[in-house]
């Protein structure tokens, strides 16, 4: 092209265009955020506060969704002025939109947040929530529930530090990942509950030999899996690392690469090549394993207590128990802890509205509801006398209560990076469906834990 | 009513000269045909006086107004399209009432004018038509009759009639011309068929390549062409054209290439200086096969390579003194073939020399 | 072409009504599926009629989809996406196809660059801007981007269409003194009139069918097949259930496709041939 | 050099400055046509262009979306050859374009070579419903097609029918790792071929039936008359849907997100899936803009590489 060509200097000049534009954008993206201070406690009461309309996102289905139904009604009946309005998502759906939905104009008050790098990490460190601990204090929160619960909503105010700081999030209520069992098909199998871990395997065995399916199981959500590995890792790994690496205590000191994570996947596969979860787990949706094991498909399921509303919580016809640990008589050790905790969004305008929301939620009478609907209470003073002996809920309101006693509650694993939820789930699904090995699977998980670590410091 | 004026105009488009320096004025009321084949520049000239090109040097005047820079609805022209270019959408009152609509005439004289302009082309009953349903014919009375309503100082037509079969186009050929005579409105005629302007004009402008060859009433341009170009393109059958050399004798000319050999007598002779070389024009009508005493310049002996009967006469075309080709009329029933030797003379005194070097016109002899 | 026999002929027919068959069958089976009795143990082979005509699946779906909103956003984006982008088109082609101007060839090209600018190239900072303009999960969100994603291939469209038209109408137009505002509204958009409609329909069809915007800009304010892939996730078991919604979301655009579906062959065709 | 020849023209007329500028009509408003393309244009730059350039931009930040990114520079680039998520998408999407692009366009070829002789009554219908999976949403019809998957659906119905049962994965067909990307595909293949087909006949109609006659009249039998007439006379509505559906292709997202949600594991992940992921799931911003902007020089040199090989194949 000849330079001096007014042609050529007529398209130069259009060039420029998009390079003007390029330097108009150049610069460094993420702009300055600010952090909310902590809003004072509560002065006088909400009524006094005019009409005031409060929207709340939850995650919450079932029978525990009709109790929010009811309690939200109750609330609104104790507070003539406040107007619920109350938006339903499922989990996966909650945890994309979440971020997307506390930045936009119509950004809700309060919110169920996933505890973790990825879901209230993100909002912390974005300024989108707001501190609790003066509300905390006011309604004595602080007071009501164990250490461990404040600790996995609390964190620094630049979002950095996990576990620690100010309190971000609050709940009464409790999880516990365990193992249910059809009595009848445990008892027609001539088997008991196991009290050992190698004694589980043995269960899965006889079961997978008299033609029964061992574990239902669908993994096509991708989030079971979770549970699954979870589930054996907690009696592999001692537990103590496994709350700091989640909880990234000790920054890159620790590793997802250890021999003990390797054997838990290799056990998580062995029990994949023997075939003791159901034919095609890996299309099958969770809820229909779960409607599936409820109609007597399955000898365990290897799940949280929330399904115990799905099974009905007065069914007699199942069981639950914690993982057995792998020597006999050994304290009992699981996945769980706090449920979602409820937050309230720094775009809210009505922050004491929503705290006095969030005390009603996690009342006595509220818990005495949920816990009917399979919620385990974890307040102090929580009573659970009301549950009917030998029920699943009861089962699993007793395991959960030993756990807690045995001081066994290990955090989520998907908390521990901003995207170890995808990676652990994508990778779950390759280890069961025998794509990688276990050294690759771990050294997956690996490579976003140093990578995260390395980033933070 | 207004004259036009072209005062030394130049368009170029890129590297390609459509009109060089191009000068020509239409007097009020007059019917001016611009003819050349195509690629002569005669739309060119037509579309700046418009204002659907940009000239490139130059002015041209409409009236006593310089427009180079005016819009086409300052000039007050009215232009037919070739295409006729009616708005398909609109119904034919739609169609002739738009121009006036735009300048925001009153409705009764919209009206008025609108019903006149029907009037005189006999499209009453069509007005409510839309151009798909009308003819060929019906398409280009509307046309015009756009043009007429405007009332417009000038009339610019681009070849009107070239969408027209033959015969009708004979018919509306005088229509125009008539419809230009009563409404008296100074009239710029483009066309590439120079019957057209040989029949409607008041005057003929011929140009080819850009260039303005002759202008004159069409009498003298058939008449006295000015040069070899003009001569050629004007006039059916087309002049005949022969390069002959020539030397002066006294009183007399000789012509000759060849075996043809003529001489050309008496003071007739135009120019002092006759070039050595010339081009002799001759036309169909003018050359007549040979007999004795017949008073013709000649003989010339040729070769008849067609004979093309065209009903009334006969066309034949003859060659030579080697490459040299004469085209004459002869009677319907002509006894000459194809492939004959022939011996024709010409008509002293009715054929055009022309310089053979510059084309342009010596004279007569 | 008097050679074809008798069998070709009868293969031609078996062939195309086999790949009709074939592109039709998914959907007409979804339409059976969603009679089924509604619930997670309902199977539908996609063979049989259902067992009893389950009607009233729509009406749960109509209600358990939130499907009234959803239609109420995507209605209310097309109702002001659809004219704006058609219109900016109609102006932009217009300039394109009959004026000369500095730069037009170079914005010209500029626009024609967005007919490969996929929306994942632009996605990311999008997000970032629509939420500093306070704008994330409002209909001004979708509306904005949806039209001008469209510019590109509108303007390219109707510059086209255009360029159709015979250069002496314009010409005929400034001689009758008419403005270009009003060349274009009176005599070239009556004649682009099929191509306007194509547009139209293709815009429209662009719009009903928006997901990906929906996805990342609304929450609230999901569009049709946003609300309806949400609704699906929630039910995914209960496939009559899901069939209705995915049956109500393609209702829609079905008809308008039914109607106009000789602009719509056309301008996909002519649209891909020329594009 | 695409610009038309500018004319030399040393006249005042035009030249004003020094400078050249495109000659306008005589008393035509010269900035008049800025005026109208104005609000597409600036809807368009603030929309498109602009973003594009904050896109590049934010490609060469390590960015959570949050906090200030660092400046990585062609780092996210260079994942391109170190993340294997990447390159797994990048290889997915390959796979895909055997049954988006080259798939219906075999069919369509075959069938149009087949159906160009004879004409066919009803076409206008059979056109339409070629038509459909195209017009209709994608959600709708990748819901359809999980449907067709389904462990009790139409397809295993006709399998087991037929005795093939065997073949049935037992994690259905879009949980295995081995057959969920090609079944995805399938989806594709079915909502690209009626538009190959209708496109593809059409352009046979095209073809002069002299074309046709000459080769029979030589002698030649099907498979010469495809090649030496059917093909050639194709080679624009080829190039026309090779471009298409190719860039087509590389955006899959919408049958991805309904269909497997990028799995089983990350047997499905896409690039188009991954900027959507990484940007608002695990908060990797930058990255998310990177594989968005080369996405489109993908697409440029896709665009650009096609047009080229087809204009020289027709110059030979």
């Amino acid at each position: 092209m000849d330079a001096s060509s007014p042609i050529a200097c007529r398209v130069r000049i259009w060039l420029l265009i998009p390079l003007v534009a390029l330097i108009g954008a150049a610069c460094t993206p993420g702009g300055t955020i600010t952090q909310p201070s902590a809003p004072p406690a509560p002065s006088t009461g909400v009524t006094e506060k005019g009409p005031v309309t409060l929207t709340v996102w939850d995650q919450e289905s079932g029978p525990v969704s009709k109790v929010w139904d009811r309690l939200n009604a109750e609330f609104e009946r104790k507070y003539p002025n406040v107007t619920i309005k109350r938006v339903n998502r499922d989990f996966g759906e909650l945890k994309t939109l979440l971020k997307l939905a506390i930045s936009g104009p119509h950004a809700p008050d309060v919110v169920e947040a996933n505890q973790g790098w990825p879901d209230m990490g993100q909002l912390v460190k974005a300024g989108l929530l707001l501190p609790l601990d003066n509300f905390a204090k006011a309604y004595g929160w602080d007071k009501r529930v164990p250490e461990n619960v404040l600790a996995v909503s609390s964190w620094t105010p630049n979002g950095k530090q996990f576990g620690t700081g100010r309190l971000y999030g609050y709940t009464t209520m409790g999880e516990i990942l365990g193992v249910y069992y059809n009595k009848k098909m445990l008892a027609d199998l001539g088997l008991t509950v196991p009290a050992t871990f190698g004694a589980f395997q043995q269960d899965l065995a006889a079961a997978k030999q008299a033609g029964q399916i061992p574990i239902q199981f669908g993994n096509n959500d991708a989030f079971p899996g979770i549970h699954e590995f979870a589930i054996i890792q907690d009696q592999m790994a001692s537990k103590e690392n496994l709350t700091n690496f989640i909880l990234g205590r000790q920054g890159n000191q620790l590793s997802f690469d250890t021999p003990q994570n390797v054997q838990a996947a290799a056990t998580l596969q062995d029990w994949v090549k023997k075939g003791y979860f159901t034919p095609g787990f890996g299309g099958g949706g969770y809820d229909a394993a779960v409607a599936n094991f409820a109609k007597g498909h399955g000898l365990f399921m290897i799940t949280g207590n929330w399904i115990v509303a799905n099974l009905g919580a007065g069914n007699r016809n199942f069981g639950f128990f914690p993982m057995p640990p792998m020597s006999a008589g050994a304290p009992p050790v699981s996945t769980g802890g706090a449920g979602f905790p409820l937050a309230i969004t720094s775009a809210s305008k009505h922050p004491d509205v929503a705290a006095a929301y969030i005390d009603w939620m996690t009342s006595d009478h509220a818990s005495d509801l949920l816990l009917q609907a399979g919620e385990i209470p974890l307040h102090t003073g929580a009573s659970t006398s009301a549950v009917e002996p030998g029920t699943v809920l009861a089962e699993v309101v007793n395991a959960a209560a030993r756990v807690a006693k045995a001081n066994g509650v290990v955090p989520y694993e998907d908390w521990a990076t901003p995207t170890f939820y995808d990676t652990l789930t994508a990778a779950i699904q390759e280890l069961m469906g025998m794509k990688i090995s276990p050294q690759q699977f771990v050294a997956q998980g690996e490579k976003d834990y140093s990578g995260f670590q390395s980033s933070r410091s | 009513m207004a004259r036009v004026v072209f005062d030394a105009v130049t368009k170029r488009f890129g590297d390609v000269t459509a009109l060089h320096d191009f000068t020509l004025e239409i007097a009020d009321g007059e019917f001016v045909v611009l003819v050349g084949p195509s690629g002569s520049g005669k739309t060119t000239a037509l579309r700046l006086v418009a204002g659907l090109e940009t000239l490139t040097a130059g002015a041209i005047r409409v009236g006593d107004r310089v427009v180079n820079r005016l819009a086409p609805r300052d000039r007050d022209i009215a232009m037919v399209f070739q295409d006729y270019a009616l708005y398909p959408q609109m119904t034919v009152r739609q169609n002739l009432a738009f121009g006036l609509k735009t300048r925001k005439m009153n409705r009764d004289e919209i009206d008025r004018r609108v019903r006149r302009a029907a009037d005189m082309l006999d499209i009453g009953s069509l007005l409510q038509r839309k151009p798909r349903a009308l003819s060929g014919g019906q398409r280009q009375r509307v046309a015009l009759g756009r043009a007429l309503v405007r009332e417009p100082k000038v009339f610019l037509m681009d070849e009107p009639l070239s969408n027209l079969d033959a015969k009708l186009r004979v018919q509306t050929r005088t229509e125009i011309r008539h419809l230009q005579e009563q409404v008296a409105t100074t009239t710029i005629y483009v066309t590439h068929d120079q019957v057209e302007a040989m029949t409607m004009g008041d005057r003929v402008a011929v140009m080819s390549e850009g260039v303005l060859e002759q202008v004159g009433d069409t009498r003298a341009v058939y008449e006295h062409p000015a040069n070899v170009f003009v001569a050629g393109f004007i006039g059916s059958p087309s002049m005949s054209f022969a390069t002959l050399g020539a030397t002066r004798q006294g009183e007399s000319l000789m012509l000759g290439r060849g075996e043809i050999s003529l001489t050309l007598e008496g003071d007739s002779a135009p120019a002092d200086r006759i070039p050595d070389e010339v081009i002799v024009g001759v036309r169909p009508e003018h050359a007549h096969l040979w007999t004795e005493g017949n008073g013709l310049t000649g003989p010339i002996a040729g070769h008849a390579e067609y004979v093309e009967m065209l009903g009334r006469e006969t066309l034949i075309g003859v060659t030579a003194g080697g490459d040299q080709r004469f085209t004459m009329l002869a009677d319907a029933d002509t006894p000459v073939k194809t492939g004959e030797q022939v011996r024709f003379g010409l008509e002293p005194g009715r054929l055009y020399l022309f310089d053979a070097m510059t084309q342009q016109a010596l004279g007569m002899v | 072409m008097n050679t074809a026999s008798r069998t070709q002929v009868t293969l031609n027919y078996v062939l195309i009504i086999v790949c009709s068959l074939v592109a039709v069958y998914p959907l007409v089976g979804v339409v059976l599926a969603s009679l089924y009795p509604s619930g997670p143990a309902s199977a539908p082979s996609g063979f049989a009629l259902p067992p009893s005509f389950n009607w009233h699946n729509y009406v749960s779906a109509w209600e358990q989809g939130g499907f009234a909103a959803s239609f109420t956003t995507s209605i209310i984006v097309a109702a002001v996406m659809v004219p704006a982008s058609v219109g900016l088109s109609i102006l932009g082609g217009f300039a394109f196809a009959t004026m000369r101007f500095r730069g037009s060839k170079a914005i010209f090209y500029l626009f024609i660059l967005g007919l490969i600018i996929p929306t994942e190239a632009t996605i990311v900072p999008l997000y970032y801007d629509v939420r500093a303009m306070g704008l994330l999960d409002t209909y001004w969100a979708l509306i904005l981007l949806e039209t001008s994603g469209e510019l590109a291939f509108g303007i390219f469209w109707m510059r086209a269409a255009f360029l159709s038209a015979p250069r002496s109408l314009l010409e005929a137009a400034r001689i009758d003194g008419a403005s270009s505002w009003r060349t274009l509204w009176q005599i070239l958009v009556p004649f682009a009139r099929p191509a306007i409609l194509t547009l139209t329909v293709l815009t429209f069809a662009d719009s009903w069918n928006e997901f990906f915007l929906a996805l990342v800009f609304t929450v609230n304010h999901m569009t049709a097949p946003a609300g309806l892939a949400s609704f699906s996730g929630r039910y995914t078991t209960n496939i009559p259930l899901v069939s209705a919604g995915a049956v109500i979301v393609a209702v829609p655009i079905l008809i308008v496709f039914i109607i106009f579906q000789r602009q719509f062959m056309r301008g996909m065709l002519t649209g891909a041939v020329k594009g | 050099m695409d610009a038309e020849p500018v004319p030399e023209v040393p006249s005042r007329a035009v030249v004003v400055g020094g400078r050249r500028r495109p000659e306008s009509l005589p008393g035509a408003a010269r900035r008049i046509g800025y005026l109208y393309v104005a609000p597409a244009f600036i809807l368009y730059a603030a929309f498109n262009l602009f973003p594009l350039a904050q896109g590049v931009n934010v490609s060469l930040y390590n960015w959570d979306g949050i906090t200030p990114g660092t400046w990585v520079g062609l780092g996210n680039y260079a994942a391109f050859f170190t993340d294997p998520a990447i390159r797994e998408g990048y290889v997915h999407v390959l796979i895909l374009m055997f049954f988006y692009s080259f798939m219906p366009i075999v069919i369509g070829l075959f069938l149009a070579a087949l159906l160009s002789r004879i004409r066919i009554r009803g076409l206008t219908f059979y056109r339409m419903l070629l038509f459909l999976p195209l017009v209709i949403t994608d959600v709708v019809t990748a819901l359809a097609w999980t449907w067709v998957y389904d462990v009790n659906g139409p397809l295993n119905t006709v399998l087991k029918a037929v005795g093939l049962g065997h073949f049935i994965p037992a994690a259905g067909w879009l949980g295995d790792f081995n057959t969920a990307l090609p079944a995805v595909g399938v989806f594709g293949m079915w909502g690209e071929f009626g538009f190959c087909l209708i496109l593809l006949v059409a352009g046979v109609m095209k073809i002069p039936a002299s074309l046709y006659e000459a080769a029979w009249v030589d002698g030649a039998g099907a498979v010469r008359e495809f090649f030496a007439v059917t093909l050639p006379g194709l080679r624009y509505e080829l190039q026309v849907v090779l471009v298409l559906s190719v860039i087509g292709t590389l955006g899959t997202f919408d049958e991805i997100y309904v269909m497997t949600s990028g799995g089983p594991g990350t047997a499905t992940s896409v690039p188009a899936y991954l900027v959507w992921r990484r940007l608002f799931q695990t908060g990797q911003v930058g990255s998310a803009a990177a594989l968005g902007i080369m996405l489109m020089l993908i697409v440029f040199v896709v665009t650009y590489g096609l047009n080229r090989l087809m204009e020289r194949g027709a110059q030979e």
